[in-house]
Parts: C-alpha cells; structure tokens; sequence
C-alpha cells in the first residue's frame, strides 16, 4: 500500500535547512519501508549510537514485540539491553526511572494503549515531575512506546487514544508520527532528547509504506547539539499538504485521513491545508494559528474522544489567537463520548473521511 | 530455571499419575474421594466438549468469522476439576481463557464468541451465572473478587453453617498476572479482611512469550506466603487433584477461614491468542512433551483402566461436540451487525449531556445519507 | 469567614421547583455549616438513608479522615460501614468495584489529589466501563472523594487538581461544589446516583461556611425517582451571580473569586455573570452558551493548568455554538505548564484576582 | 493482634537489650564486632543531634516557620545504624522521615528545611550524597531504587570481589507502604533480576493512623518470602541490631546474592507529622510504653555502664547540638522568597513552547504591575 501522506519535498527540505546538515551531496537513494520498520530501524539505530540506550517491554525479546517492531534487536543487543519484563507496567516505568537515574537511557513498549493505565502514577507524579523537583539535577531520558488508536478491528482496550490524558501533565513530551520518515527520524530524536517522552505510535499505520532518508537524523544527531535539534524538530508540526480555503489539523493515524479529504475537497475546488502537529506536547499553536490566520478556517481531527480531547486544546488556542480572523468557529472531528465500542462500530465510531468533509462543508458555509 | 523455581514440578499434589492411575495424598484424598465415575465421566465430557468448541472457534477465526480467538487447549483440567468444584451461589471472575469455567457456570460457549467477533465486549449478564464477564486487563479483577468476596462477608453468607448458603469467590489469573501490583493488593486486602476468594492462579508456563522464570524465581504459590494467604500447588493436569484442592480451598473459605490461593501448574498447548506464534519463543520438543501430558488423555486413560469409557457414552459426546461445533458455525455466521446507535447505549445508567448530544447528531448525520440515497 | 458566593435565594427556589418537593411550608430555618461539616453530614445522611452506603479509605475511621470531614462516622456506623483500609488506593477502588457489584454504595476517600493516581487504571478501564461492556447489566454506584486544589500552603502532591484526567474518560461522572449548600446536597445525589462519581472537594473551601437547608434534597431523594432527579440536579450549572457585559465561567475552588471579580468590576461598571458548573462530566454548556449569547464575552477560570484542562473543553463548546454572537475569543485564566511549584509561589501561580480582572478586561476591550 | 501478626516482638534480632546490655547473636553478632567505643559514641552523637534538630524543626513549624514538619523521633536507631552501615558508593532512595539517614549521606539537615518552607520540593542534589530526594508518594520509590540496583548491575559494580568498587542500594519506606502495589512490583522486579537492593522498611507500627495490623497479618518481614527474597526482622530500637543486620544485607546485595528484605521493629514516638493528632487514635499508655523504650536512652545505657560515654563528650555533643538548633532557627528565618519567575524553570530540560510562552507571559504582566507602580 502507498500512502497518501507522503510529501517529502517540502517538509524534508526544510528539516534538512534546520539541521544545518551539509551532507546533502553524499545522501544515498531513500529506502522503502513501512512504518513498523522504520521504528525498528530507528531504535537499531539509536542502540547502535548510544550503548546506554536500552528496551524494556513485554514480548520485546525473542518474540519482538506482538507488533514485531523490535524484531530482531534481542538477537542483536542480547538480554541486557533487549529486557522482557515481568508483566507489571508500574513496575516497568518505575525501574526505568532508577535505570535512567543511573545513566541509562530505556525506552519502553507498552504492549497497547489500553495497558498504559497501570504506569499513570509512575509517569505522571515521578517521571513528568522529577527534572523539576530536582531543580534540573536529575534529567530521566526515558521514552515510552504506545501503540495506540483503532481501526484494527480489535478486542477491548486494545484501540484506545488516550495522549490528552498526559498532555495536562506537565514534564512530558508528547509526539505522534504520521509516516515512516517522521517515525524513523522521530524515534531517534526522542531518544536523544534528554527529557521524558511519550511516544504514540498509530498502530493501524504500522504497515503502511514510504520513501525515508536514513541519512538526515542521523547527521544532525552526530552533532554536539543534537539533542536539542532533535528534541526542537520533532516539537515542530509539518505542512503536510498547502492549502488555501480550509486548515485540516490532525496527527499520528488521521493525517492520511485529513490527506484523502484534500484530495476528495481538491476535486469540489475547495483547497485544505493539512497540517500534522506530529507532537501533542508541545502543541506546535503557532503553526496551526499562522495557517488559520490565512484560511480563516479550521477542523481538527483525532480518534480520542473529542471532549476533554486535544482538539479542545487546538481550538482553545486557535480561537484565542486567530479569533478576529476566522469565518466560522474552529469544528473538531473525533471519537465519541464512549468507550471504544465493538469491532463491528468501530468505523462507525472513528472520524470518517464523510465526517471529515462534513465539518469542511460547514466550515466552508461561511 | 534451578529447581524450587516457578516451573518445578516437585511438591505437586497429583490424585492421578500422567498414565493415569488413581494415587493416594494425605490430605486432598477426602475431597476427591465423592468422585463417582459418572461425575468422572461428566467431567470428561466437559473437557472434550470445550476442547471441541476451541477447535471450532480457533477455525472460525482462520476463516475470519472471528477477529481473534483465545484458546484454553491445554487447560481444560485446571478449568474443568476447578469448575466442578463451585457451588451455583459462588461467584467467580475469570480472566479471558476461563471457556471451561464458564461452561460449567452455564454460560452458553457460543455466546462468548461474540466478544470475538467485535459485536460486543461483554455477552452473558454476569448475575445470571454467578461469572463475571471477561477481563483483560491482567490482574484487575483480582481486586474485584476480593470485594465482592469482602461482601459476602458483609451480608453474612460465610460460616453460617448452612452448606446452601455460605459462598466464596473464585478468581483465575495466570501466572504471568501474579507480578501486576493489583494482585498483591488483592492477596492483601483479602488477607487482611479474611476475605472469602480462593486466587486461581493457572500456571501455564508462559505469559505470551515470557516464561513464568520472568516473573518469579519461586514457585508462583508462595506469592501466598507474603501475606499469610494458605497455599497449595497442584497438577493442573490432573483434572481430579484440580477439584479436590479447589473442592478444600472453597470449603476453608466459605466456612470463614480466609482466602486461599492455588497454583495449577499447567501449560499452554496452543498459541497465545490466534495472533500469536509461538515458534518464535519456545522449542517444538517442549510443545511435544506437554502434548505426552495432555489433561484429557489422563483421566481418559484412567476412565478406560477402569472400564468406565463405554462406546456408547464416547459415541454419545462426540455427537454432541458435533452439534456443538454445527451450531457454533451456523450461530456465529448468523450474526449481524447490530443497530450503530446501540453504540452510544449505557455508556451511563442515568442520561448524559455529551451522550445525548452525539447520539442525536449521529442518527442526524446517518439519517441524511439515507435520505440523499432517498431523493436521488 | 463568611462566603461571598452565597447566593442561596435564585438558586435554591429553581432547585425546589425543580424537585418539585412541596415541603416549603414546614422548613426548618437553616443551619449554618462549613464545608467539610456538611459533606460529614450529607454522608451520615447518605449513610441513615441506604444501610448499604459504606465509607472507605485511609485514616478515615478514628482519625476522621486527615480533614476530619468522617468525624464521628466511625464512631457512630462501626468498622463495618467505616473502613479504613490498607494504603493501596487502587486496592481501595478495586474492592469497591467488587463490592458495588455485591450490591454495595462504596464512598472512597482518597486522601489528597496527588495520591488518585496508583487508582487510575481502576477508574479509567474498570470503573468508568463497566456500564458499558455489560450492556447495563452492572451498576456500579461508587462515589470517589478528592480533596483537591491548592491555596492550603501543602508540599507536593497535596494541591493538584486532576479533574481533565479524568473527563475524558466516558463513564465517569465529574462533579465539584462550591458552597455547603451544594456540598451538602450533591454528595447525597452523587451517592444515590447509579452511575460512579468524581466528587472533587475544594479543600481550601473546606472551613468557609454558609446556610445549608438540610430538607430539600431529602424531600428528593426520598421520592422514587430521587436518583434520577439528583444526578440530573447535581450536573446542571448554577447562574451564582446574573450580570450582562462577561460571563466568568468557574466551579468548586474558583468561584468564590469568580464572585470577588464580579464584586470588583461591578465597581468599575462591569456587569460579570457568574457561572458555577458544579459538573465537569456532563459539562452544562447549554447554560454557558446561553449566557455567552447574552455577554458576548466569556472567561473561564480553575485552578488546573490551562493546556488540555477542562477549560479548553468549555471555550472549544462555546465557540463551536455560540461563535457569531462573541465580541471577543473565551479565554482561560488557570495554573500554568508546570508542575504544581513550592508553598512560596502558589499565589503567583493559582488564578488571583488580579489575573481574574485582567482576562476580563481584555473581552471587554472588544 | 494474634501473636505472628505484624506487632509480633517474636523473632527480631537484638544486640542490645532494653536495658542496654550486649547479647549475643549466631549470625549477626559478626557484623556488630567491628564496633569500637568510638564508632558506637559516632553513632549516639549522630542520633543525639538528628533529634535535636528534629525538635528544633517543630518549634519552628508551630511558630509558622516552617508550613509542616515530620518527625524522625523514636526511629533514631533504625535510620542511624542502617545509615552507618552504607558505604559511599552505595545509594540510597529515602522516603520523607529518614532525616537520620539524610545526615549519614552528609546531606546538611538545615537544608532539609527548604522542602517544608515551600522553597522548593527537593533540597540537594542527589548524586552529590549517592541519596535521592524525598518521596512523598507513598511507595513508588521502591521501583526506583530497583531500576538503579539493576544499573548498577549492568555497569559491573556488583561482585567485582573489590569492597572500594562494589554496591547497592537501599530503599528506605514504612509498614504502610508495604501494601502499595508498586512494593510488590519492586520486590518482584528485585528478585527477577537479582538487582543489588536492600529494602529497608521502618515498621513504626502506624501509617497515619492506621495499625500496621490493617496493612497485614504477618509480620512485614514475610513479604519476602512471598517473592523469593531473604528477609529478617531487626529491633529497630536497637542502634547495633540494625547496624549489624544491614551491614549483612548490604554484603549480600553487593557481592551478587541479589535483594534483601529488612523490617526493623519500631515505633513513631511523636505524630504523623505536625498536622496529626494521635490522641485521637492511640493510648497515651502505648506511647509511654515505648518512650520508656527510647533507642538513643539504650544506646546510652550501653555506654555508661561501659563508662565509654564520658562527659566532656557529653557536652561536646551538647554544643553542638545547641549550635546546630542555633544554625536552624537563624538559617531558616533568614530564607527569602525566591524570583517567582524560577517557578518555570527546569519544567523540561529543553525549551517547551508553552512553558516558554508562559513565562514570558508572566513576566510582562507582573512588569505591568512595577510600571504601574513607577508611573504613579
Ligand atoms: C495490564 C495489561 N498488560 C498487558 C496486557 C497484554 N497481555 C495480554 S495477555 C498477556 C499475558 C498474560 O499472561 P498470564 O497472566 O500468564 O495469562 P495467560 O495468557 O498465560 O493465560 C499480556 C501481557 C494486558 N492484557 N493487560
Ligand atoms: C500514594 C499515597 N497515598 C497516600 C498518601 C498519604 N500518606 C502520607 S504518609 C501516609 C502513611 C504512610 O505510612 P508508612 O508507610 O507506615 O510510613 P510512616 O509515615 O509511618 O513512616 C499516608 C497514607 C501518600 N503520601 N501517598
Ligand atoms: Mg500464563
Ligand atoms: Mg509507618
């Protein structure tokens, strides 16, 4: 399958200029791979870059993770840095914590976004809290891996989209890629960064295919300021697709949704501007409030529910910031106040490119 | 693993040796020792009948009539000896893989498939059987157990003295469920409010990919000791050690002595889920080995020692594994996609603003399709 | 002290007609009570009405709770109905789910807002779902207390305020008082309720005292359809102070300084409208959409930090219905991103007065 | 509490009686031997001032210097002679009353005081005394200190047969804790991965309010055995015992043996902390009971009777001690309110655009206020 996502002219010949990487005449041919994969090749990469960065999860070793996404890595770095854990995610955020503490940087897989609940409290009062509480003496590199949203079709609590439930917190970086470049780039600059990160993977796109350039982070990464690039960069959201009539906000599993709707919009002579926030937390407003300023209009999708959801946030902001220059009010498009339902509703239940388009013709009505 | 580890075998209480022969033991001899061989033989035809339905299901799966499937192959003497041993006022909650436990509880097995098939995720009314509903998130509802067993202390069914009435509360778990910090709450709250809840804790060796060694360097039994909760390994192959010390556990605990918890040290015979593949993490040979060990080909052997199998009475459950496995496929494939705004239904028992309002867009917004495919 | 938010005579004659109780005639005079004395009392009354209503928690027995609000209770119900229980809080609100099934009304105390979390994946998985994945078939009619928010001059972990986190999980009720009146009150609906409630104390209202009338909500839920009528009562917003140039949006800890602002501004010849939600989850937008189409300018304050807090939600709702009648954007007044600081800066980082009437200026600048 | 519940004296190791005379002991009388006068005078210097420090902290909170205070009082020898027992490069993750251990790493106990000032919610720099910063959330810091054991495992520090290079870590928390999942979580973890971790728990018979009988019915020390971890039970008024018993533990944990299990027996002389009130929930009598069991009075005791407590030593601690209250008061009324613009900072290590907005937003608006000041 190719995605539609994929607009690598732009947004990579603009991270390239960021990075200051003068390494463009050398760059080899970019490779196809699928998201899943180029996870997996990030995490090599940054195993092989740091011997201090290790994986912690459950199933990450010999079976590589119910996902596969660490395939490979135990034949390769063995048990002490490929750990499958006791099943006890509490017990898994916590001890990275001390690990951390000690000069380790672990990055751990959450088996599905359901099972993240048990570790609220590690996360939330000690790993988000602990640099501050410190006075900056304690810094806790620690990524945490979330497979996360539906459209798979599976079993309860196995779809669930909770990043808003964290983005209240303060101390935590929250990213979600939306292509495999973003998500093998992205991988790596948040393992570098020397803060806590969240790191939401959107399962339903872990086969999805493209173009990626294993070339760029790497460079930038090598650099004595890598870490602070990297942790920038992957804090900036992307123009995905540019657009002139209407701003379509969205991240992690709904940027290929917001793409079709262009598309399909692009054919009725309305032009969408897609933009992918790519991180949660920070929340890249200034991005999403220059385009609104120019189209004057703004539909934020998520799969979480939409209320108390991070397209409130969005539009909080953006109404906020861009109020005296918007024609309609800013819609959002999400899950619904419900649990995740049954398999049978799920695409009943998740933006559709139908309810995607309708938000655009309302917004498009004034 | 050094021996006294989670996968020793030794200290095992076994009333029926892998080849089948009835032994003696001190202590759980008395309460399997009812055992008649048609209660034997029921037994036997549980076990065949959820094995049956496992077969079935995991193929409906391959077929993709079912989005996953979670066997219980392997386990049916631990869920099977244990399920017998309940009395229909107690109340058990199970994991995900308790298909033999629910059989017993009278939970019809087809009516679970429709969790697996995305309809719903709860498919039987938990009161109706004393079974709770499935839970997924490993070790949760160890907690539930424990307070709706500090209930039933509450409402005075424990040591009444009246074997009708005195109940307890059975919850499974696996092994790799016992590291979740919910299940040493659990074993503490019930050890300190002598909580009547017996921890069933059925180990089969792997929690998907991870051997119980993962999660323990003593047997999984002694999780018990911690807390001063009394606790016993047994052959979960064994289908009748299985009921006696299930049959003793209950009995201390409806009778106000507290909980228990017991280990059965099992294995699983099949993957994980049908999404799993094992191949990647354990050694066919072991697979093989267990497979020498099969629960059901114990007693089957002991039944037929004793000239308790007759042909009639094989021929007369494989007719009904049959059935079960015709109405199986003809039940499942007969389902249909229920109504879409069943969907928004009991998120709250009282109504609910934001509910409210997205159902009545939703049928809204699915109403103008119809209605533009009406006026075209 | 005596409260400045007390505006018992509209809001109370609405509640009356609305309960439709015609025990007018033969009321009592109103007592006098602080806030933590009348959540006491709603519990004893709670406890007299349904023998199947039981506490939980941790020093909640001899001790009467850390801030006393179970003094007595032990005493007086014995360690059946009054538990003090091991320090495991998600143990806590694990057994209270298995004794709700039993039939139970457990009413768990959580000792201080920092300390929900060990308990959030009870909440979040089992608690809020269980509705939903039986198909009905279980009630569970918990209650959870947390005395929450700042102002008290604690240590970490003692002044958050947690209630976002727990909105955006459907299945969960999410109700805060800000006077005793309502204190007294919604802990009586939120325990009849079938459904599971967070009920967030302000504990820095905790010693404010005010006029309870201890008949109405009696007369309630002594009816058939008490629980029903409650749980509908306690999630309606309450117009604490009618005015027309701003709506100023608040609920528990807050509105006090809501009505301070409004007292404030009055004098300057601005007319503030004050709105105390009462619930979070349902939001009562519908009675802030209503007052924003008549101010045209609103301002939401709490204590909570104000990305991805419940305010976003509030503003999100009102630009999205009542867009084309705002002079100005909704803007939030609330801590800020980081955590929870030291005892010596948490004037400077809670909503103040000051903040109150600066944001309030700005709407009417438009 | 039936005798063997957690308030059992049965079973705890003791070197010296109440009384104050030296007994003996098989296992751990060898781990005491080493104690000359002078190491034992060290220690009761050290237990002396952390309790006139710890008084000197709750004047200073009842005269509103201070927002709260909690007491170390009448677990002097638990922390001291555990504390003594570390040696540099071991590292220590406290809970929030091992003010007696703060003072063994070197960290200056007025410092202590900028926690409960609201100054700020850590007071030191970790790595600077191998001893992390309090934890207030009860319990999570067990996990903690297990993920630092299994680092120092990977980093080849532990049985490297050099006693300058090997370590471990100990995890000090109280009976109460013992009841949070994530204790259970890191014993299990502990025991799993071997990891270099002695789990140090001060049975004071109280969380708040609550008997240590709520938390279990065993004695704490049982705990490990629930997960396979060695475990002993120590007088934790007994300033040797507890020296002796984790001078072992350490030994063990450092030379690869993996985790221990420590409970010392002993008791919360004064309140939870300044915002309690134990009248409402203990007898007067219990209290007098254990005063009379005083640990700095036994050590003491020793002492003199050995005549190894002379009194120019006396009144050297005296002084000290004096100077110490001295140092205290005027330090501590001497803390001014920092920058309230430092409340943004170290949120991230990295810029975050909202914390950055934020703070710039502060800023402007409280130079509002100082230009509205100036141009008045
Ligand atoms: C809290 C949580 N974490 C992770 C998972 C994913 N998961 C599902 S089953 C399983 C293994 C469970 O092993 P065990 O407890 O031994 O039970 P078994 O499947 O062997 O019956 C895991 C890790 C989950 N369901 N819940
Ligand atoms: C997770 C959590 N729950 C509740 C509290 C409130 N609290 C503070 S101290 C304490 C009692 C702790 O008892 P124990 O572990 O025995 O330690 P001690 O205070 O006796 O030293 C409680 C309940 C907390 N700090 N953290
Ligand atoms: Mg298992
Ligand atoms: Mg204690």
């Amino acid at each position: 399958m190719t995605t539609l996502d994929e607009r690598p002219a732009t947004a990579r010949t603009q991270h390239a200029a960021a990075s200051g990487s003068g390494a463009r005449a050398e760059r080899p041919a970019p490779t196809t791979m699928t998201m899943a994969g180029a996870i997996n090749a990030g995490l090599r990469a940054a195993m092989e870059r740091d011997p201090k960065t290790l994986l912690m999860g459950e199933d990450i070793g010999a079976l590589g993770g119910v996902f596969r996404v660490t395939d490979g890595l135990h034949k390769d770095f063995g048990d002490d840095r490929v750990m499958d854990t006791p099943l006890a995610e509490s017990g898994i955020v916590g001890t990275a914590i001390g690990m951390a503490m000690r000069g380790y940087r672990p990055v751990i897989e959450i088996q599905f976004d359901g099972f993240i609940f048990p570790a609220y409290d590690q996360i939330t009062t000690q790993l988000a809290k602990m640099h501050y509480r410190s006075g900056g003496a304690i810094q806790l590199p620690v990524v945490i891996r979330v497979p996360f949203a539906g459209g798979i079709g599976a079993v309860e609590h196995h779809s669930e989209s909770p990043e808003a439930l964290f983005a209240h917190t303060a101390g935590l970086r929250i990213v979600s890629p939306a292509t495999p470049q973003d998500a093998f780039d992205m991988i790596q600059q948040a393992i570098a960064s020397p803060d806590p990160v969240m790191f939401f993977e959107p399962k339903a796109r872990y086969w999805d295919k493209g173009e990626v350039d294993t070339t760029r982070v790497k460079a930038q990464l090598d650099t004595a300021a890598g870490a602070s690039t990297g942790t920038a960069e992957m804090s900036r959201a992307r123009v995905a697709r540019e657009g002139s009539d209407v701003t379509v906000v969205s991240y992690g599993p709904t940027v290929r949704l917001a793409l079709q709707a262009a598309q399909v919009a692009a054919g009725d002579g309305t032009d969408i501007e897609v933009i992918d926030l790519r991180s949660i937390s920070p929340l890249d407003s200034d991005t999403v409030v220059k385009s609104a300023r120019k189209t004057g209009r703004v539909v934020v999708v998520h799969e979480a529910p939409t209320s108390f959801g991070s397209g409130a946030e969005l539009s909080s902001r953006v109404h906020e910031q861009a109020f005296f220059h918007l024609h309609a009010p800013v819609l959002r498009v999400g899950g619904f106040s419900t649990p995740y339902p049954g398999a049978v509703f799920e695409h009943d239940y998740l933006p559709s490119l139908d309810r995607v388009l309708d938000a655009v013709d309302k917004v498009m009505a004034h | 693993m050094a021996a006294g580890g989670p996968l020793s075998t030794d200290d095992l209480v076994q009333l029926l040796t892998p080849a089948g022969e009835r032994i003696g033991h001190q202590q759980f001899d008395a309460y399997a020792s009812h055992l008649t061989p048609e209660e034997l033989r029921a037994m036997w035809r549980d076990m065949t009948l959820v094995r049956a339905f496992d077969k079935e299901a995991t193929s409906l799966q391959r077929q993709g009539e079912l989005g996953l499937w979670v066997q219980s192959w392997g386990q049916e003497a631990a869920q099977i000896g244990s399920g017998h041993a309940l009395n229909s006022q107690d109340f058990v909650f199970p994991s995900y893989r308790e298909h033999g436990v629910a059989h017993t509880r009278g939970v019809d097995l087809v009516e679970v498939l429709r969790i697996f098939r995305g309809l719903q995720h709860g498919a039987w009314t938990p009161a109706d059987h004393n079974f709770h509903l499935y839970t997924l998130v490993i070790g949760s509802h160890a907690l539930h157990a424990t307070g709706y067993a500090m209930g039933l202390t509450k409402d005075g069914l424990v040591a009444t003295g009246d074997p009708a009435k005195d109940a307890a509360v059975v919850a499974y778990f696996g092994d790799g469920a016992t590291s979740q910090g919910d299940v040493a709450e659990a074993l503490t709250f019930a050890s300190v409010y002598d909580a009547p809840v017996v921890f069933f804790v059925q180990n089969n060796q792997y929690a998907i990919s991870e051997s119980a060694t993962r999660q323990s360097r003593v047997p999984i039994a002694d999780r018990g000791k911690g807390v001063g909760i009394p606790s016993v390994r047994v052959d979960g192959n064994d289908v009748i050690a299985s009921h006696a010390v299930t049959r003793w556990a209950l009995e201390h605990a409806r009778s106000g002595q507290g909980p228990v918890l017991i280990e059965a040290f099992t294995y699983r015979m099949g993957a994980h889920t049908t999404s799993d593949d094992p191949t990647r993490y354990r050694p066919k040979a072991e697979e093989q080995l267990w497979a020498e060990r099969d629960p059901i080909a114990r007693l089957e052997a002991h039944l037929e020692a004793a000239g308790e199998l007759p042909d009639e009475f094989r021929a007369e459950v494989e007719a009904q594994a049959k059935a079960l496995g015709e109405r199986t496929r003809t039940t499942v494939r007969g389902w249909t996609k229920p109504d879409t705004l069943g969907m928004f239904d009991h998120v709250y028992a009282e109504p609910h603003a934001s509910v409210e309002a997205e159902r009545a867009w939703f049928d809204r917004y699915q109403r103008s399709f119809a209605d533009q495919e009406a006026t075209r």
